[in-house]
């Protein structure tokens, strides 16, 4: 019997079973991030095979599970099937709930958090929007600043949101997901 | 031919052209597309990274929408959507997880309609009938890139082969063009990371361009608005992580086959590209 | 799960000794565990089952039975087990006739080497002979023996 | 009232660990019809045996219940034990306590409770077994060894050696085996063929050896000791009776671009052709799905050119029948080619090898006569990656298990290409290094330290070409997962060792039992690695699993023994398990109407028509009669016999029926 712990709760929640893995590093042979992270992934299923709490917050607070892009490289070549992408997944959002979030994280999440923000009020991504978000979030006023107007001449930026109807709907699923903190990923 | 059709946000954006081109070959080859009503966002990286109840009902949204308008089978241009929807699929073939979502969004789901790529939609019309329609041969020397998420997860999509896929290449042969062995086809871009990290997107874009170019590709052939926003808009970023200046084209394999039946750029959206298209 | 409530149904085994009775030994050396409810009956081979032996069985409050041998083809004796699945076929009718839910007789195939299987096959077998509850109309078959008793 | 003995055993723990087996011991002796029951740590030892001896002579005992281990494991043991008692051996059975219950279950009262159960029903099944007599049969002191590797080699000159006769049946036009094909062999770097041809030229000449190449096992019927096989002779297109060897035909073949199998499609050979120059016998064949005759009807060159007419092109395939004692298979293993790895180019990339290709590269017998050159250009690498476990323990796209030989071969391709290329760098990936074994890990270390291979642990996530270069990209896990690039000239696939083809089919004509990969099973992991579950059916080398030469040839030599000792008594006695059709007091006779719905049934043809006459002679009846040489006991014709007249020693009706109603009547 294996005991409760983050552990058990990623195994029973992504179906990965970390002790599957045999440290072959086939898959961080083949990350295309894996020098740009603090642990390639081989490394980061060693940490977790520990089952000690520190190496599960090593991870939650590196930039690893941020960087990676769920290109599923290294699930499409693991000889052990394991699903690491799936597993980012997961260590992502628990990474949110866990406060020391790497820096690296932080434009990554405004990205995220711009471009969804855009779907709940639209429905749709509002490409205009979500880039005057992002810059807000980020402070990265200059950014783009060469691209977007051109984009914008090449017919590839609306200066209005397109919107959906049933915008109550879209409200209604966030409330309910991403919104609602008792909601624990399915 | 009659078929459903989720365009998606990009196509309706900063990758309209794709969507010009899917239209304007679609009419040649007579395939109606019908459009899914009231469609929304997929939800694409940012949704799954961030939360899975959330990255499973938006997609959830769209099929039970198709499945309103009585949509049997429904093409998905933009690589990413056609992915999150398969994924999503697969993830709800768990009876928990549908019935979950199922009140989350209260409105039925069946989880039955059959989501094909463009790809898939142009082989189930027949590369035998596609070369009839071709007037101008595309005789050009290409790289075909399919990126990640055409092709991967191979088990859960079941498309094209998982390293070295051939669909996209057979595609080209067909219409008069000459493709090659290269080997960046499935490596990623760096997808997501469009606008957040223009770093990371400039080095693996780069990797992918700089091959293409050591093979003497004329032009870059892709599926995916991702993948061509990457390696298109991104251009001046990549040249400055390559230092050197890499002026290949990259367009989408409906554009290509545009051009070879003899549909006009501007029809095509060829105009809108960052890098110029002279093809 | 508390064991008190739940009803523990009575499993007659009936496999042949080459492929499937090896196969459960293979289950023992591999420490798989699985439940207790299933007995087995040791036969040179599937072929050797007298299915009116099932029968008896059930007259006898069997509330389910597992017959397993070699995999098509792999019959130690080259066929026995081809014949035993011909019967098979021939008494499922039988059994409707006689009103026995066929779903009580498991019917499989496990080799020397499929210890797994063989853990795997006693526990679903276990969990759906359980899920029918108790075969409780043995006296008709009782009675039907007796007649073919009589008439033999 | 019958008296019987009941001893439960502990096995060491192994049983007593679960089942209370003193409550067991304690249930049955209060059972009607036991006069005597006990439990021990150890039945099967020395003492344990003499407990159940004593018991049976004190107790007058007509019937013994073991409640130990499988039968399958010691009833052997056991039945002896009462026959030196003077208790007949089938008055013996065995309740299997731990493989059916003390192993598969927790410690708990059910535990107990259904090991009770087992051992009642034994009981039941006792107090109806009758004695009987072991069957003894004539033993064909003539052994058939499948396969001409060196580990049917092997089988084949140990048995010989013994005196007796040895049928050696190879399905290629010589003997050798993978063997014959490789370079040098680990870890002693001595030449392959030089240890090997003598024995291939010894197989030929041996007075006791009958070799067949170019031939495969069409059929075996019988038994232990009283085997026929039917042995396909595939047409040669060559009279070796008159066929002189020279050659001649060879050289003059005009279809030369044929791609050779010895030289794992490196190479080329003709459509008449031997495989190797070493070949036995070095006589050719006509392969006669490349040869112009036979696809378009002309050509006849290798005719016109044979000074002794030995060209038959009329020939056909032959079947002979041997009469044989014992079988040894020694159909060895094959290697999976480089074209299931997709990241390592689906087979597409000329200069991305399998180790054996490599081997064929590195022989001096090979087509660069042992020199290191690419396919491609023919140039010699300067850079070299070895991938360990291409294939082996992995589940996703090869097999999960470990192909055990490929860390030394390995090892040693790297050693060779150091030797051979003195300015070369060799890289191995690895995972593990998996050198067990007499000198093993001195070898290994060797190649690390001596001659400079650069091992590195961790996998390659794939393989592309680019420049002429191979741009491999691996990890190095030691380093925290760092990652590795190198352009190589050259790649080798240490390419998993699997089952080899038509090993399925082979093992179903011989009803041998075979694993989910296909590898022959033997009749126990450890006590029994030679021997199959069918008597009189041996295993030896890589068909079993793969393994490497020493321990091939071990295995052989172990199976030749096993033969030896069958062939040492001029008969064998065989279990009584066989069917029996009753015989009555006349005027009845018998209860056997004379329906022969048994004689369809039976797949040995056992079923004999026994004609009753009277004292006049006049025919009463028509009975059947089992014939006790070909019966085989499977007992299918008593659950065809309509009229109950027809039952198996051992498995009688009344046995079986005891043993199901004690289980449901408690």
């Amino acid at each position: 019997m294996e005991k409760k712990n983050e552990i058990s709760d990623l195994q029973s929640h992504t179906g990965v079973k970390v002790m599957r893995c045999y440290q072959c590093g086939k898959c961080t042979a083949g990350c295309v991030l894996a020098s740009d992270m603090n642990y390639p992934p081989s490394y980061l299923m060693r940490l977790l095979q520990t089952g000690t709490k520190d190496n599960y917050e090593k991870i939650l607070s590196s930039n690893s599970i941020w960087l990676c892009l769920n290109c599923e490289n290294c699930v499409g070549r693991c000889p052990m099937e394991i699903d690491i992408p799936k597993m980012m997944d997961y260590l992502r959002t628990q990474a949110i709930a866990y406060d020391k979030l790497h820096p690296d994280s932080k434009p990554i999440i405004a990205f995220h958090q711009s471009f969804l923000d855009s779907i709940k009020y639209t429905g749709r991504l509002y490409e205009m929007g979500l880039i005057a978000a992002f810059k807000a979030r980020t402070f990265r006023l200059t950014q783009d600043l060469a691209i977007a107007p051109s984009m914008y001449l090449k017919g590839k930026l609306h200066l209005l949101p397109e919107k959906i109807k049933d915008r109550r709907g879209m409200k209604r699923i966030f409330a309910q997901t991403i919104e609602n903190v008792k909601t624990k990923n399915v | 031919m009659k078929i459903g059709f989720y365009p998606g946000c990009s196509l309706t954006g900063s990758s309209r052209e794709y969507n010009e081109s899917v239209v304007a070959i679609a009419k040649v080859l007579e395939i109606e597309l019908v459009e899914i009503n009231d469609w929304n966002c997929c939800g694409a990286t940012a949704a799954h990274s961030m939360n899975e109840e959330l990255s499973l009902s938006l997609p959830a949204r769209i099929m039970a929408l198709a499945e309103k308008q009585g949509l049997t089978d429904v093409v998905v241009p933009c690589a990413a959507c056609y992915n999150r929807l398969k994924m999503t699929q697969h993830e709800l073939e768990d009876d928990l997880k549908r019935s979950r979502i199922k009140e989350i969004l209260d409105m039925p789901y069946q989880g039955n309609v059959k989501i094909i790529n463009v790809l898939q939609l142009l082989q189930q019309y027949g590369i035998d009938n596609l070369k009839a329609k071709i007037s101008q041969p595309f005789a050009h020397k290409v790289a075909c890139y399919y990126g990640c998420l055409l092709v991967r997860p191979h088990a859960i999509l079941k498309f094209d082969r998982v390293e070295d896929p051939q669909s996209m290449d057979e595609m080209i042969r067909a219409i008069g063009g000459s493709t090659m062995d290269w080997a960046f086809k499935t490596e990623c871009c760096g997808g997501g990371f469009s606008v957040s990290r223009t770093d990371l997107v400039a080095k693996l874009s780069g990797n992918i361009l700089k091959d293409a170019a050591d093979r003497g590709a004329e032009a870059i052939i892709v599926a995916c608005p991702m993948c061509q926003s990457n390696l298109d808009m991104r251009r001046g970023a990549i040249n400055k992580v390559l230092n050197s200046q890499i002026d290949i084209p990259v367009i989408y394999i409906t554009q290509a086959i545009g051009l070879a039946m003899g549909i006009g750029a501007k029809e095509l959206g060829l105009k809108r590209h960052f890098v110029t298209v002279e093809l | 799960m508390s064991t008190e409530t739940v009803f523990e149904p009575k499993i007659v085994a009936f496999v042949c000794n080459w492929c499937t009775y090896a196969g459960a030994d293979l289950t023992g050396t591999s420490r798989l565990k699985y439940a207790t409810n299933v007995k087995i009956v040791r036969f040179p081979c599937t072929g050797r089952i007298d299915f009116l032996l099932l029968l008896k069985s059930f007259a006898q409050g069997a509330d389910g039975i597992i017959v397993s041998g070699c995999h098509p083809n792999d019959c130690h004796y080259t066929s026995g087990n081809f014949h035993a699945r011909r019967r098979w076929i021939a008494f499922r009718s039988l059994l409707d006739m006689m009103g026995i839910d066929v779903q009580r007789i498991q019917y499989s195939w496990v080799s020397a080497a499929e210890g797994s299987k063989w853990a795997d096959l006693v526990n679903t077998t276990v969990a759906n002979i359980r899920a029918l509850g108790p075969y409780t109309e043995y006296r008709k078959v009782a009675d039907y023996l007796e007649k073919e008793e009589q008439n033999a | 009232m019958s008296k019987i003995g009941v001893f439960i055993c502990h096995c060491g723990e192994n049983i007593s660990a679960t089942v209370d087996v003193e409550r067991v011991a304690r249930e049955i002796g209060g059972m009607e019809g036991v006069a005597h029951a006990i439990d021990y740590k150890y039945m099967c030892s020395d003492p344990g045996q003499t407990f159940i001896k004593e018991a049976i002579k004190k107790y007058d005992l007509d019937g013994v219940v073991v409640g130990a281990c499988s039968p399958r494991m010691h009833e052997p043991t056991f039945r002896k034990a009462c026959a030196e008692a003077g208790l007949n051996s089938y008055l013996c059975e065995m309740a299997n306590l731990r493989e059916h219950c003390s192993w598969v279950h927790e410690k708990s009262e059910e535990t107990t409770e259904k090991a009770i159960d087992l051992v009642k029903m034994l009981v039941q099944k006792v107090k109806k077994n009758k004695a009987l007599e072991s069957i003894k049969v004539p033993v064909t002191k003539k052994a058939l060894v499948i396969g001409g590797g060196i580990a049917g080699i092997q089988a084949s000159l140990d048995i010989a050696n013994t005196g007796h006769q040895v049928i050696l049946v190879e399905r290629d036009p010589s003997i050798g085996g993978h063997m014959s094909q490789l370079s040098e062999t680990f870890p002693t770097l001595d030449c392959s063929q030089c240890i090997l041809t003598p024995r291939m030229v010894e197989v030929a000449q041996h007075p006791n050896i009958k070799l067949y190449t170019y031939a495969e096992l069409e059929s075996l019927e019988g038994f232990i000791g009283n085997f026929t096989a039917k042995i396909r002779l595939k047409a040669k297109s060559v009279n070796y009776s008159t066929c002189t060897g020279c050659g001649a035909c060879i050289q003059k073949c005009p279809v030369k671009k044929i791609p050779s199998e010895f030289n794992a499609g490196l190479g080329v050979r003709t459509a008449i052709y031997v495989p190797f120059p070493q070949a036995v016998p070095n006589k050719p064949v006509i392969d006669r799905i490349n040869c112009n005759y036979y696809k378009r009807g002309a050509c006849k060159i290798c005719e016109k050119t044979c000074q002794v007419g030995s060209i038959e092109w009329d020939k056909e395939d032959e079947i002979i029948s041997e009469q044989i004692g014992a079988v040894v298979l020694a159909t060895g293993f094959d290697v999976k080619g480089t074209d299931f790895f997709p990241e390592y180019g689906y087979g597409k990339f000329k200069d991305v090898l399998t180790g054996l290709q490599f081997e064929r590269l590195a022989s001096a017998s090979g087509p660069t006569l042992g020199e290191i050159r690419r396919p491609s250009d023919g140039a010699i690498p300067k850079k070299i990656v070895f991938i360990a476990c291409a294939g082996s323990r992995d589940p996703a796209k090869g097999i999960p298990y470990c192909s055990k030989i490929c860390c030394m071969y390995t090892a040693k391709h790297a050693m060779l290409y150091q030797h051979k290329v003195h300015d070369g760098e060799s890289t191995v990936f690895y995972m593990d290094i998996r050198a067990g074994g007499k000198n093993y890990e001195e070898f290994v270390r060797r190649a690390i330290e001596e001659d400079t291979v650069n091992y590195i642990r961790g996998r390659v996530a794939r393989v592309y070409e680019k420049d002429g270069k191979l741009i491999v990209k691996g990890v190095d896990t030691l380093l925290g997962g760092q990652q590795v690039e190198i352009e190589a000239d050259m790649v080798v696939l240490a390419t998993a060792g699997v089952a080899n083809c038509g090993s399925e089919q082979l093992a179903q004509k011989l009803h041998v039992s075979y694993d989910p990969y296909h590898f022959f099973a033997e009749a126990h992991p450890k006590l029994k690695p030679v021997e199959t579950n069918t008597a009189g059916i041996f295993l030896a080398g890589a068909c079993q699993a793969p393994k490497d030469i020493p321990e091939t040839v071990g295995m052989a030599s172990g199976a030749a023994v096993k033969v030896a000792a069958l062939f040492s008594k001029d008969e064998l006695v065989r279990e009584p398990i066989i069917a029996v059709v009753n015989r009555l007091a006349p005027p009845l006779y018998s209860t056997c109407v004379g329906c022969f719905m048994c004689e369809t049934a039976c797949p040995y043809n056992a079923i004999e028509h026994e004609e009753i006459k009277g004292r006049d002679g006049s025919l009463i009846r028509t009975i059947a009669k089992v014939n006790e040489g070909l019966c085989q006991g499977c007992g299918t014709c008593v659950a065809f016999c309509r009229s109950k007249s027809i039952d198996i020693q051992g498995y009688t009706n009344e046995q079986v029926y005891a043993e199901v109603m004690s289980l449901l009547n408690d």
